[in-house]
Order: C-alpha cells, then structure tokens, then sequence
C-alpha cells in the first residue's frame, strides 16, 4: 500500500468546494429539448380521421374515436391516445399524413387514479396544447411512401399522330409497389359515389392476388374498366397520403387489375340469389348507369333488355370519350361480360314516349338512364352561324367513324373535360387549338392531368376570356371575339367570378367555334302525364332513395338524375336502383 | 471460406447453402452430422467458438431448424450451420461438451421451444419461467394474445373505431356480387 | 376480447383514493379520542411520513435505470427527504418501475407486504397502467392495481426523473391530506387482492400474507 | 450536587446528546453530499426520520431478544454515555464519572454490540447473521489498538479515570494527548474509524452485499430506538475521544467544536474510500494500528 | 447422506432479485461456507417480456420501438443491430446515405460512452464507495443531454431505424457535445484518484476474478473481458460496420483479467470513446439526407433470408440472428448478448471460491444485463 494510493483519494474533497451538479427544482422541472417526445398535441381542423397513426401503433395505444360527424375527406374521427400503453416512439407523429399529430416538449404527468391517463388531442384540453416545441412531422423522414410511381405515358409528339391509347399502363411490379402505398384508411371511400371497395382491392393487387381485386372491384361496379381509364376520381382527391404526397393512384390500379384479365366471367363467380327469375326488366339508354343495372340484375336472374339509340352501348363514355383514352376493345370486353350473363341489347333503337308507356306496363321495372343530350348554346351573338360546332356532336361523329372537318385552326369554348377532349382530337385531326375558358386554370373542372396533357400536345390555353361573339369573315372562316376578364371576389367562401373587362376585344379567326360548356336534359319525348310526374323545374329528374321516379316502376339514374354528371355517380345510381328493384322483389316475394 | 464448406460438403454432406456475405455463410446438414460436424470444426479449424444456437420454428414445414453459429475470431468470419428436426419429435444431439455455455442455449431452447437434449443438463429445470402451464411460448402455433387476454387483462373503457369500417358503415358501403 | 377470469374493479365503496380515517385496521375500532385532537394528531403524524420517504431500491424494470440519477448528483432526492432503503422493513415507498413479469410480481408482493404500514406503491410509466409496450406478452402483467394498491401514477416510458420528482411532491401532499391509503385497502379488499394474485399466480407457494 | 440533581441533569444531557448526535449526523450527510456533488438533505433529516419511524406500524415477530435488540443497544449507548464527563469540572456535566470509568466504558462499548448481535440474529435472516459475524470479527479487531491505547494513556496518567485524564492534559494544546502520545493517538483514532463504520470498514452493512446487515429486519419504533441509541453511542465516543486525546472542554461550544472535529476525521476518510473486506479490515486493524498501540504502551513504560 | 450433510453446513443466500448490490434484475442463488462462495446459479427470468415473441407479430416498423428496451443502460445497440439486419436482409442497406451513417456512428459511440461512465461508477460504487458513482453518473447524464437533444427522448432514443436515423443533427450540437466532452475530461483525472490510485480498490479488485485465458474460446467470451487479458479483438475492428472503418481506431488492451483490469479497461475505452466521437464530429458531412427513402412502412414485405449481425457494445459482441420469411414480419429473432454467457456460464463458473463481498464487484466487472440474457 503505497502512500500514493493513500493520499490521491482525498483529492476528492475539492468537488465539496465546487458547485454542485444538482438541478435546481425551482421554476418548475426543466423544460424539455426542443424536439422532445412528450404529451401528443393535435391540429383537429388539420386531421383528417385517417387512422393511419392508429394503425402503426404497436402498443395499440391509439383509439379512434367519433367526435364529428363524418364528412367527405374526414371520417371525423380522432386519435384518443391512451398512456397506459404509449411509448413514446412518434412513429404516430412521423407518419401522420396530415402532419397534424405531434408531440409537446412537456413530460409531467403524476396522478392517482389510472383512468385519467387517456386524452383526445386538440379536443381534450391539456396545458401543453399550445406548446411550441417538442417533436413534429419532418420533410425528409416519411414512414409512408409520398411518390407515386410514375405513369408511363405515349410521348406527346407520338400521340398527336396516332390514336393509340395514350396511358401505358403499370406493369405488375408498379402496380405491386404502387397498391403498397396505401395505408388502407378507407376516406376514399366515403368520396367514391358507388362506395367501391377501394382499400380492399388495393389490398388484393399489394398481395398479389388480381383476381381477388378484380372481384372485389366488380363487387359495385359493373364498368370498372371504363373507370380504371377515365374515372373523375374523387376517391384520389381525398386519398390521405395525398395530403402531403402524391395520392394513390387508384385509378390506375383499378385499370391494372382489370386489364389483367381477360375473360372476365370466369373469373367473376357472383354468389347471390336469383330473385329476379321470371322478371322482366327494360333498361332505356345503354350508358353507365343502365349497364349497371342490366349487369346485377341479369346475375339475380331478370330478363334485362337494354335499348339504345346508337349503334353501340356505353352512353356518353361511347360516343363523348376519345377513343384515346378508353379505346374500344375495353368497352367491348365489358359488354361481352354483360352479354355473358344474360343481358339483351336492342340498338340503334331510340324509345319513344308510346313505347315508354307500353315498357311500364309489360316489365316489372323500367330503368331510365338518358343522360344529358342537349349540348348548351354559347349565348353569344353568332352562335348559329355554321363552324360553331356543340362538341359532343363532334366527340360523337369522331367515335361513330364518321369524317369529322376541323379545318387548321380551332377555337374550343370551356374548360371542362370535354372541352379539353375536343381539343385533343383536333389537334390529332391537325389542326391548331386555342382553348378559351371564362376563368383561370385552377378553376377549369377538367382533370389537371389531361390540361397537362392537352398543354403537353400543343394546346394554347387563353383563360379569363369571355366570348362577345362570333362573326363570319369574308374568307369563309369564322372571327372569334372574346374580351378579357378579371376575377371578383363577390362572396366569401364561394369560388370567385369572371367580370368582363369592359371596352377590350380580342380577335381569333379560326375554322371552327367548338362550344364545350356543357349539356342540359332532353325530355321533350316523354309523354306529359309522366314527365309531368317526374321532371323537377329544370327538367332533371327527381328519384326517391330507392333510385324511383314518381312513376311506379319507373327508376331513373345517370346524368338526369344527379348533378355531379360523371361515370361514377351514374354508377351509383345505377346501384340504388338495383338495390330498389331487389329490395321490391324480394319484397313482393314475401 | 469455400474451402471449409467444401470440405464440409465432402465430408458430410449439404443439403442446402448460402453464401450471405463474405464473412457469413450458412450450411444446412442432416441431423446425424451435427455432432461429428460441429466437433471437427471445433477441433480442426478455426471456427472454435460457439456464438449462439438458437431455434426457429417452421411451423408449415413442421419442423424446428436449429441454428449453430460458429465463428472463427481469428479469421474474423462466421458459419452457420442449420440443422432441421422434426417437430412431432423434437429432440437433437447437445453440444454442451464442446461448449460450456451450451447448457444456457439448450436449457432456454427446451423451455422456450420444448426441444429437448438428451444428456444435457438442466433439461426440464425452468431457467427464464416460472409455473408455466401452456405450450413452449416461442412456438408458432401459441398465440401471445390469447394467453394475455385470459392471464393479464387490459384496462376496460376503451372503443376504437376502425376508420376503414366505420367509414363504410356509415357511407352504407355495400356488395352486389354477394347477397 | 376473450372472456376475463377477473373481477375487473374493485368493489365500487371501497377504492383506493377515497379518503379514511387514519388508524383503520384490519377492521380495529379507532380509538375514542378527540376529533380535533386526532386530526391534528394525524396531520403532524402524515407530515413526518411525507417528509422522510424512504424508497425500496427494486429496480422492477426499465424505470430503475431512470432511479439512478434520481438518487445520485444530478438530481438528488435526498433533498426531500427520500432515501433508498435496501430492505422492506425500513422502506415506506415501493417503486415499481415498469413492466412487472409473472415472476417479480410474485416477489414484489412479498416485499410488499413486508413492509410496515403505510406504505405506499408508485407505478411508473405506461406498463403499470395497461400493459404499456409489453401489452400483448405472456409474461407481463397489464394491470398493476389488480394485485397490489397502487398510491400513484406518473406516466412515461420511463418518466424521467424530474418527472419522477414532480411526482413524489404530489404523493407527499397526498400522504400529508391523508389520502394515499393504498395500504389499507389493500387490508381492507385483502380476499379481492389475494384472489386476483392466486389467479395469476399458479405456483402459488407463498404463505397467505408475509408478515 | 445531589443525586436526583445529577441525575436530573444526566437525563437533559442524554436528550440532548441524541438531538446533537442526530444533527451532527444531518450535518455529515450534507457534507457527504457535498462531495458527492449534491445538495444533500436537510440538517434536520434526522429529526424526521426518527419521528417517521415512531408513527409506523410494525407487524414482525421475531420473538423476545429480537425486540431487546434495541434497547441492549440503547442501554449501550446510555451506559456509555453516563460515564464519560463532558466537561470535567462542572458538575452538571460530569455524568456519574468515578474511578475506574474507563474500564467500564470499555465494557460498555461492547455490551451494546454484542446486544444488538443477540437480538438482530434472533430475526434469522441471513444478511443479519452474515453481517453481525463480520462486525464482532471487525469489532474484536478495532478493539485491540484502541485497548492498547487507552492503556498507554492510562498508564501515563496513572489512572483509569477519565477525569483524571482530563485534567493531566490541562496547560495548553500541546499537553493533549494527541500531541504528547502521538502513536497511542495514531492507533485510537484508525480504530475509531472502525468504530464509526465508515469506509473503507463499513463491511458490516454493506448494501451492496448483505443489504443493511444487523438492522435488516428491523423497523418502525425498534428503528428508531436503535437510532436514537447510536447517536448517543457516536455522541459518546465522540466525547471520550475528546477527553482522551483532545484534552476535555471547558465549555460546550468547545464540546461542539472538539466533537465534530472528530467526527468529521472519520467522514473525511469515509467519504473517499470503497470498503474493506472483513478479512481485509480486520488485518489492517492488527497492522499498523496494534503495532503503533503496542510501541506507545512499550514508550509510556519506558518513560516511567 | 454425507454430501447432504455437507449440504447443511452451507449457508444459503439468495442474492437478488431484490438487492442493491445486483447488476440489474435478477438473482444468484448462492451457497456460502463463511464468507467464501462454494458454488451458485444465476436465476433470470424476472424481466423476461418474450421480445422475441413480441416482434414476430409486429410489423418491421413496429419491431423498432420495442428493441432498445432489451439493453436498458445501452439501448442504442440493438436498435442499430436490427435497422442493420434488416436492411441487409431487404437489401435496403445500399441507399442509407453517407451522413446517415456518421450519425449512426456517433449515436453508437455516444451510447458506448454513457454505458461505459455507468458502469465505471457501479465498479467503485458495489465496493461501497458513492462519491465516484455520483460523479459519473452525473457525467452520463450529461450525455443523456446530448441524446435527448438529438433523439428527442433520454433513455430510449428510438433513433435508428431501416434506412438511416430519424433527425437531422440540431443547430449547435457539435459544440455543446464537445463542451460536455470537455467536462467528462475534466473530471476523470478526479475519478482516477478515487479508483485506480485508491489503496483500497486497488486491493479489493486486484487479483480478484480472474477470467483465465482458455475460456474465450470455450465460452465465446468477448468484449472488454477479452481486452483485459490482452487479447486485442474488438467488433468495431474486426468487423467494421458504419464508419469504423474509416475512423482512427485500435483495440484497448490491457493484462491481468481480474476486476481491476477490467474497470482500467473501461476507463481507457472512456478515453477512446471521447477521442472516436471527436474524429467523428470532425468528419461529419454538413449536407445531405439522413435518411434513404422509405416504402410504406405498414405494408412493407421483405424477401426471405437468414443472417446475423454484430455489434460492439459496451459488454462485448451484440448480435442479431434474424430470420425473414417473405411477409411482413420478422420470422424469428434470436439476440445475443454478450451478458448471456458472461452473466450465466461464466459467473456461474467464477463464483465457486470468491468471496460474497466481491460477488456483486465482480458482476459489475462482467457487466452484467440481465434483460439481454432473458429478453
């Protein structure tokens, strides 16, 4: 034991001169890092109810619980975090895809009763609510997968010289990394109109198995191919991962499933009751709505006929949709699946109101599903001249096969899809497109996509221009007049309105006037007593929940019916009414 | 590396292999080579100590694979040998002679799992339990929850909504290729 | 959820915070004094129990390693008073920090009962409240109150140790106001107790209460 | 001063011992803590402590002498303490000093142990066993040095009085005992570390191997007693230190001073060493301490 | 009948589960003849939680959380082991970025560090002396400091996770590291004097616990253990993993594999680790990503695969045999830690002869994690 080891210990004594290393406890406990992980704190207005915070948590610490009425885009639910089991991890916080849960800095929490350790954030008020630090969703870290795989498209310069399908289409392997973005939340759900089961089958294409998602899709939509390819997608618009990433692209796994087969009867093998043996149904219009409801009402086994005007079936998505984007062998396959299971197609057959009245009486229910065929007038001096074309006539004669005269250059009137399908056409029938649109383009109501798309082909688009009129030149082509216009904020909440800047003209002089701005309905054909009945005072047609006009035995659905006018809505419509005419069955048969 | 694998093929046998990086490499045997296999590694190469030896459940297959890893710490690499046994009879060769510290692995393996070693010691002796009364616990077909639900319940008043279905319930999400 | 071989609360008249007079044992009849003399009597002698807490040092599970720096420089709980005591003879405090498996349940409610009343138990972090992140294993208990009476709660996992402070200064007002009586509901409820520990205890080799 | 008077006094002087023996022990745990870089408890912890303790309730039996334990322990403690004068010369202060105090206080030092020992092995637990084994070996080993001394200064005094003791180190610092028998005074104050059970010798409660030792069954008021007994005890030694080697007080600010002089040796020691192993303490104990006390016996023989 | 009677002689002691003086919790039943051991078993279980179980029902993502809980004083490890083994095993392990990787270094390091002034302080503090322990558990808090600055939480970080680590290094955190890094080095030479020339500990730890040599291979031993006996083996080397390899390092050794040996062990890895952490700070790139881009964690399936992977913690080699099937869940996980065999086989073996004083000395020494050994 040398002195050394004797002595050197006591140099310990010098820590008893110098200042402790004890935290003074008064002011409270220290306050925590700036990013610390404590108390969860949560922006409701931000959260959407997706439950994705609920669904990564391990310890099932994270309840969702109702505190709203559920909304398109918030299922009005919110996480109810429960400290008996919480760990403190943020995986919640780090994959929000809202970005509306985070964490407060502060961490004191000491209490008798072990019941009081449960909280909604943002709704249960806490001290920390207004914290400032503490841990949030960072750019940079996402547990959940904020691109989506790219679409592979025909290149712009290619497509204006052909008529192929412009989308590619995902290959397996996308469409495997594509469905496995989806966090299964089910909001779009709720924006679908026929409800489909979207996170299901997106489920089923992640797991590799496609005939299941193709069942699940075919399980409330009987044109899912049609869908997968032009489908006005709200289901994207709400998708949760959208929030902060690019949405799930839903459409195009619905395309990819349904593209992967090709007979789909067999792989379709419905399982319901055959209510409708020995019934006859009549189905007026073979557009979406009404193949919907030929397809599950033939399966339940009704006699369906479905009478068509055109020469072909599929309403609007035949003749108003470019071949280029919904070619025709996808219609046909759906058509062949309908003709599969049993349904009888009378075509280039327009019903009149006689007949009408005869059909209500020899079927157990007729279907309505017209459309809106009354392409609107541009209300502008000049509208009658010859050159100024509605576009659906145009879509319509270009899908027909007919020869459609465009001339060199185009002037297109309106901003909605079909304005911007009118002016991909003539673009791919050569001639030069301008798009005039009232509004700017946020405000256009075509898919961003396809206005990319047009762009992408060349089409000039001249926004906040107001057509004044429309005059013959001398040289046979035709003066298109338009005025510029400022947006006014006239009400609060409402979307701003175009206001003619007085005294300022521009001229266009092109071949032809292409006018897009929409259809009404065209029910001068239907006898007096039922429409009557039935028409409101714009003469839309009114239905009850069940899908039934005033009329008995009269349903009606489709464009004449709802005010959203898309494929998807008239789907749905198609759906009520099968549900209405099953549920009156079975009905009659007790 | 190739060479002791290939010296193992030789003289032993390999059912399968696996060259997982190029300090790791995995060989499969049959169950009768354990014994003679692991103590010609121990004893003539360089791969003299035991690492861990665990267990994995293959419940489809219905079988157990035992995994030994070897590891040379002079040539800084590691082997593992695999060894699969039935799972209707689990038993295999122990190993404790070799290592010690085999007694450990096999005494947690045989509670754990309910593999048993016969002239092991400690075999049957409890080592992490205590008055289990249910299946080996790391064996596939016990299921955690179900054991939790009946031995430790959780604290009542909690109701979660599952956002996908309450969506649906209250949306009126509905079927039509099934009644 | 599966159906629960337990009594999920104890009986409703009786729970562990309500407030009681000071000196209920076993059913003992207070002693006729006083009141005013008694409470004052009871208020000097809960100032001394709160402020000279001594702590069992068993570390349970992860929240001892949170203990460490509690009891040493950095922030010392020897300022309040609050010792570690090595056996539960001399402790009036039992921390249990976390987790509980099967197997330390069994010693825990050996020392507990060891120790000389009143005393007082402390869960720490989510485990003793519902399972915490171990919610779903075998061996873990999810509830701490079923087995012994818990006084209080701080939540984390683990709490640090200021929060730990935080929250000794609320069992020390509680324990000063008279109400942490854990320990005589533990008397009171003691069949409800025991019957819970010998369902989830099946080795069951302890005498009926460790005196 | 008669009897009742004295004894009357002798009964203030033990309540204030325990009082002083608990604050100087408050003191020292904040001193502990200083160096440990900490704030400590209060100075009055003790106080609180001891009246926790008596409010607690106690449920153990142990059987008879376990309860004894205790108050052998007290008893020690008290005995030792009536015996010591803490101010030679003022009667209220002498205790019941006589003659041959010494011898007696010598016993007492014992009789406390062994008591404690008796009752504490009555609980039979086994870090109580374990731990009473280790403090009789390490006790029997303290002593010696300690013995050989006091013996020195006895011899020099020519007395087994305290108070002679005292009074033969008046005239000055330099007349102390520490100063005039400095290996007698080497070999008390290291066997007084071993009485105050301070590291590197404080193997008998060792937390770290038999959790507490002695007292681990004991609780509540019997706690409190034994506290209460051994800041008596400490007091005790304390003040025999002071008469022995420091030369007595005169008054009891000197007391204070003296005291906690000697107290803080063992702290200062204690405060920067791990602990011995009993084998360990008990050899160095007959190392350099019984060899230091052996060579001033041989010196104060010599000299006479 | 004579070895019971023999039996009887001996006192037995149960040393834990509810002891100061354990590394944790577990026990040692022990049987003493005076105060020397004759023989003794570890019993662990107490903390068993079936980690192993736990994480073959949770997704990969929600496999993360629970695995710092396995080594409480170093949880840092396994969280590194695991990101590892199933980045390598998904192949993910090709787009963690560069700055991903010193982070996860200094992560790994700054673990190591705090574990190590832990366990230095618990070498003087089972001997019965607190001031030390004090000191340096207040330094290790410092570096908690540190961590919960980075990581946002003290004691379990939940910081490294498939693809890189979680956060971005905050504004100023290099000079506030090295402010705290400053403070350990100015306090160590006081721990010095307290420990290693403390006549005391110096007898206590000297020749005591001696590991002999021919055990490394016949128990696998590793770590500081190892390097106390002058065998220079050390993960971090051999094995290079993250950014070891590009780092200044040479494994400490020191000779005489008692107690002793083992704590100056540490007290030079202190020193090693301090210097690492500055060379890593030094080469720290400013820019880039943290962290690769991640697939949608909920419905992340890796391929099958089997392989194992190591670590250097404070103890010795950490390791992680995982076993994937193709869906999304770990198969099976097998953890190794190094406290498996030094805390079973080869305490059982040290005991028989030591004294009881020194038991809790030397598990401290052997740095024992019972939760490792039972998960």
């Amino acid at each position: 034991m040398s002195l050394k080891y004797t002595i050197a210990p006591f140099s310990a004594w010098l820590q008893a001169v110098s200042k402790p290393f004890t935290v003074p406890v008064t002011g409270g406990p220290r306050p925590g890092a700036p990013r610390y992980r404590g108390w969860h704190i949560n922006d409701v207005e931000k959260c959407i109810g997706c439950g994705t915070c609920s669904a990564i948590c391990q310890n099932e610490a994270i309840d969702m619980v109702p505190v709203d009425d559920p909304v398109v885009g918030d299922s009005g639910l919110r996480p109810k975090i429960d400290y008996g089991r919480c760990c403190w991890c943020a995986l919640c916080v780090d994959v929000c895809p809202s970005g509306s849960l985070g964490m407060s800095n502060e961490y004191v929490w000491a209490d008798t009763d072990a019941d009081v350790f449960r909280y909604i954030p943002g709704v249960d008020e806490k001290p920390w609510d207004d914290s400032e630090l503490g841990w949030r969703r960072e750019e940079g870290f996402e547990l959940v997968d904020h691109d989506r795989v790219p679409m592979g498209m025909l290149d712009p310069d290619e497509r204006t010289q052909t008529w192929a399908e412009v989308v590619i289409g995902y290959t397996e392997e996308q469409a495997r990394v594509e469905a496995s973005r989806c966090v299964d939340c089910g909001l779009c759900v709720a924006a679908c109109p026929a409800h489909m089961h979207i996170p299901d089958y997106i489920g089923a294409i992640r797991d590799g198995d496609d005939a299941r998602a193709v069942q699940i899709i075919y399980d409330n939509n009987a044109m899912p191919e049609m869908c997968g390819k032009v489908c006005t997608r709200r289901c994207e618009s709400v998708c949760s991962i959208g929030v902060q990433g690019d949405p799930l692209a839903i459409r195009w796994l619905k395309r990819y499933a349904t593209e992967r087969f090709d007979n789909l009867a067999e792989v379709l093998q419905p399982q319901v009751e055959r209510v409708g043996e020995g019934r006859t149904v009549a189905v007026i219009g073979g557009g979406p709505s009404g193949l919907t409801v030929a397809y599950y009402l033939a399966i339940r086994g009704f006699e369906v006929t479905v009478h068509e005007a055109l020469p072909q079936v599929g309403g609007a998505t035949f003749f108003g949709i470019p071949r280029y984007r919904f070619p025709m062998s996808s219609l046909e396959k759906q058509v062949d699946l309908l003709k599969s299971a049993g349904v009888k197609f009378v075509l280039n057959h327009r019903v009149d109101g006689d007949e009408l009245t005869r059909m209500l009486a020899e079927n157990d229910a007729v279907f309505m599903g017209v459309g809106l065929m009354k392409p609107m007038a541009l209300r502008a001096p000049g509208e009658d001249l010859p050159g100024v074309i509605p576009a659906l006539d145009m879509l319509r004669e270009q899908n027909l096969g007919h020869e459609v005269d465009v001339g060199e250059k185009v002037v297109v009137v309106g901003g909605g899809n079909v304005a911007i399908d009118a002016s991909r056409i003539s673009r791919r029938l050569g001639a030069e497109v301008t798009i005039a649109y009232r509004r700017r383009v946020v405000d256009m109501p075509a898919d961003d996509e396809e206005i990319e798309d047009a762009e992408a082909e060349g089409v000039e688009i001249v926004t906040q221009a107001i057509p004044l009129r429309v005059e013959a030149t001398e040289d046979g082509k035709l003066d298109f007049v338009w005025g510029p216009a400022e947006m006014v904020q006239e009400e609060e909440g409402k979307r701003p309105r175009p206001k003619l800047i007085e005294g300022v003209e521009n001229h266009l002089v092109v071949d032809r006037v292409i006018v897009a701005i929409g259809q009404g309905p065209d029910l001068d054909w239907l006898p007096t007593e039922i429409s009557e009945k039935i028409c409101n005072k714009w003469g839309y047609i009114e239905v009850d929940e069940t899908g039934m006009t005033a009329v008995e035995g009269l349903y009606a659905g489709g464009d004449l019916v709802n005010d959203t006018a898309d494929a998807i809505s008239a789907i749905a419509d198609g759906l009520r009414a099968v549900n209405g005419i099953v549920d009156k069955t079975r009905a009659q048969h007790v | 590396m190739d060479e002791i694998i290939q010296r193992i093929r030789d003289n032993f046998g390999v059912l399968r292999e696996h060259r997982q990086r190029d300090d790791l490499a995995e060989v499969w045997i049959e169950p009768r080579h354990v014994l003679p296999l692991l103590t010609w590694l121990k004893e003539h190469t360089p791969f003299v100590q035991l690492t861990h030896l665990s267990a994995v459940d293959w419940l489809e297959d219905g079988e157990f694979q035992l995994t030994y890893l070897l590891t040379d710490p002079v040539g800084r690499r590691s082997l593992m040998v695999a060894v699969r046994i039935s799972r209707e009879e689990a038993t295999a060769e122990s190993v404790h002679t070799l290592w010690a510290h085999a007694v450990t692995y096999e005494q947690e393996i045989n509670e754990m799992f309910g593999i048993h070693f016969p002239g092991s010691p400690r075999q049957g002796v409890p080592f992490i339990l205590e008055g289990w009364d249910d299946i080996p616990p790391m064996r596939r077909d016990f299921d955690t929850v179900e054991y939790m639900n009946r031995h430790h319940p959780s604290r009542p008043g909690r109701e979660h909504t599952d956002p996908r279905r309450y969506i649906g319930q209250v949306v009126g999400e509905k079927g039509y290729l099934h009644d | 959820m599966a159906s629960s071989k337990f009594p999920l609360a104890p009986p409703e008249h009786s729970r562990p915070h309500a407030p009681m007079g000071e000196g209920c044992f076993l059913g003992e009849t207070e002693r006729q004094q006083p009141l005013a003399l008694k409470e004052a009597l009871a208020k000097i002698k809960n100032w001394f129990r709160a402020n000279s807490l001594w702590v069992m040092a068993y570390g349970t599970g992860c929240g001892s390693i949170e203990l460490r720096p509690l009891t040493t420089a950095r922030f010392d709980m020897e300022r309040f008073g609050m010792a570690m005591r090595p056996t539960p003879r001399q402790s009036n405090v039992l921390i249990i920090s976390g987790y509980l498996s099967v197997k330390s349940l069994k010693r825990v409610i050996r020392a507990y009962e060891q120790m000389p009343s009143p005393k007082w138990v402390v869960g720490l972090g989510s485990c003793t409240i519902n399972g915490g992140m171990y919610w779903d294993s075998y061996n873990t208990i999810n509830r701490l109150d079923l087995y012994v009476p818990v006084d209080l709660y701080i939540a984390g996992c683990m709490p640090r140790p200021e929060a730990l402070l935080e929250g000794f200064g609320v069992l020390m007002e509680k324990i000063k106001a008279g109400e942490a009586n854990g320990w005589n509901h533990y008397l009171e409820q003691m069949d409800w107790y025991k019957e819970n520990q010998k369902k989830l205890i099946t080795d069951w080799d302890l005498p009926d209460y460790n005196w | 001063m008669s009897f009742p008077l004295k004894l009357m006094w002798s009964v203030i002087g033990i309540l204030v011992a325990i009082a002083y023996g608990l604050l100087i022990s408050g003191i020292i745990r904040k001193v502990m803590a200083r160096i440990q870089g900490r704030i400590g408890p209060p100075v009055y912890q003790g106080f609180i402590d001891l009246g926790k303790l008596l409010v607690l309730r106690t449920a153990t039996h142990h059987g008879v002498m376990f309860y004894l334990a205790p108050i052998f322990r007290a008893a020690g403690g008290i005995g030792l303490y009536l015996l010591i004068p803490v101010v030679v010369g003022v009667p209220a202060l002498e205790n019941f000093s006589f003659t041959g105090d010494l011898l007696l206080v010598m016993y007492f030092m014992f009789f406390g142990s062994l008591g404690m020992a008796l009752g504490a092995a009555e609980s039979g637990h086994p870090h109580s066993s374990i731990g009473i084994s280790r403090g009789l070996s390490q006790m029997t080993a303290f002593e010696l040095p300690f013995a050989l001394a006091v013996v020195a200064l006895a011899a020099s005094a020519g007395s087994f009085s305290i108070s002679d003791i005292v009074m033969a180190q008046q005239g000055g610092i330099l007349h102390w005992n520490l100063f005039t028998h400095p290996l007698a005074a080497i070999a008390a104050f290291l066997a007084f570390l071993g009485m105050n059970m301070y590291a590197p010798f404080n193997i008998v409660g060792a937390p770290q191997e038999i959790p507490a030792g002695p007292p681990t069954e004991f609780n509540s008021s019997f706690l409190s007693l034994m506290m209460a007994g051994r800041s008596i005890f400490a007091v005790a030694k304390m003040v025999l230190f002071m008469d022995l080697f420091l030369g007595g007080a005169t008054n009891l600010l000197e007391v204070l001073v003296k005291t906690f002089l000697i107290y803080f040796w063992s702290v200062f020691v204690g405060a920067v060493f791990p602990r011995f192993r009993t084998e360990q303490s008990i050899r160095f104990f007959l190392g350099w301490p019984t060899v230091a006390g052996v060579a001033a016996v041989l010196l104060v023989m010599l000299n006479r | 009948m004579t070895e019971q009677t023999a039996l009887e002689r001996r006192v037995q002691l149960w040393f834990g589960p509810q002891h100061p003086g354990i590394t944790g919790n577990m026990a040692v039943q022990a049987w003493l003849e005076g105060d020397t051991l004759t023989s003794g078993v570890t019993h662990v279980g107490y903390l068993h939680r079936g980690f192993e179980k736990l994480m073959e029902r949770r997704k990969f993502i929600q496999s993360f959380p629970i695995v710092c809980r396995i080594c409480v004083p170093e949880p840092d490890t396994n969280e590194w082991l695991l990101a590892a083994s199933i980045e390598e095993l998904s192949g993910l392990d090709k787009e963690v970025p560069e700055k991903a990787r010193w982070i996860r270094t200094l992560f790994l390091e700054m673990s190591r560090l705090s574990s190590m002034l832990m366990v230095l302080g618990g070498h003087v503090g089972a001997m019965g002396l607190g001031t030390a322990p004090n000191w340096l558990i207040t330094l290790r808090d410092y570096i908690l400091d540190r961590f919960e600055e980075l990581t946002g939480a003290r004691v379990y970080h939940m910081y490294v996770t498939y693809g890189g680590v979680r956060r971005d290094l905050p504004e100023g955190f290099a000079e506030r590291l090295e402010a705290n890094l400053q403070e350990i080095e100015s306090k160590l030479p006081l721990v010095d004097n307290v420990i290693f020339d403390s006549a005391v500990f110096r007898k206590r730890a000297i020749g005591v616990g001696v590991v002999p040599e021919e055990w490394v291979d016949e128990l696998g031993l590793t770590g500081p253990i190892v390097r106390a006996m002058g065998i220079a083996r050390d993960t971090r080397t051999d094995y290079p993993y993250e950014k070891y390899g590009e780092l200044d390092i040479e494994p400490m050794t020191t000779t005489g594999s008692d107690i002793f040996a083992r704590a100056w062990m540490r007290r030079l890895e202190i020193a090693q680790s301090i210097d690492l952490i500055r060379q890593i700070l030094a080469k720290m790139p400013t820019e880039g990503p943290y962290s690769a881009k991640l697939p949608n964690m909920l419905t992340w399936t890796i391929p099958a695969g089997e392989t194992y992977v190591r670590a250097e913690a404070s103890r010795g080699e950490m390791g992680y045999y995982v076993v994937t099937d193709g869906s999304d869940k770990i198969r099976r996980v097998h953890v190794r830690g190094p406290s498996y065999v030094h805390g079973v086989t080869l305490l059982e073996r040290l005991m028989p002869g030591t004294n009881i004083a020194d038991l809790s000395a030397l598990m401290v020494s052997l740095q024992v994690c019972p939760p490792e050994i039972e998960r």
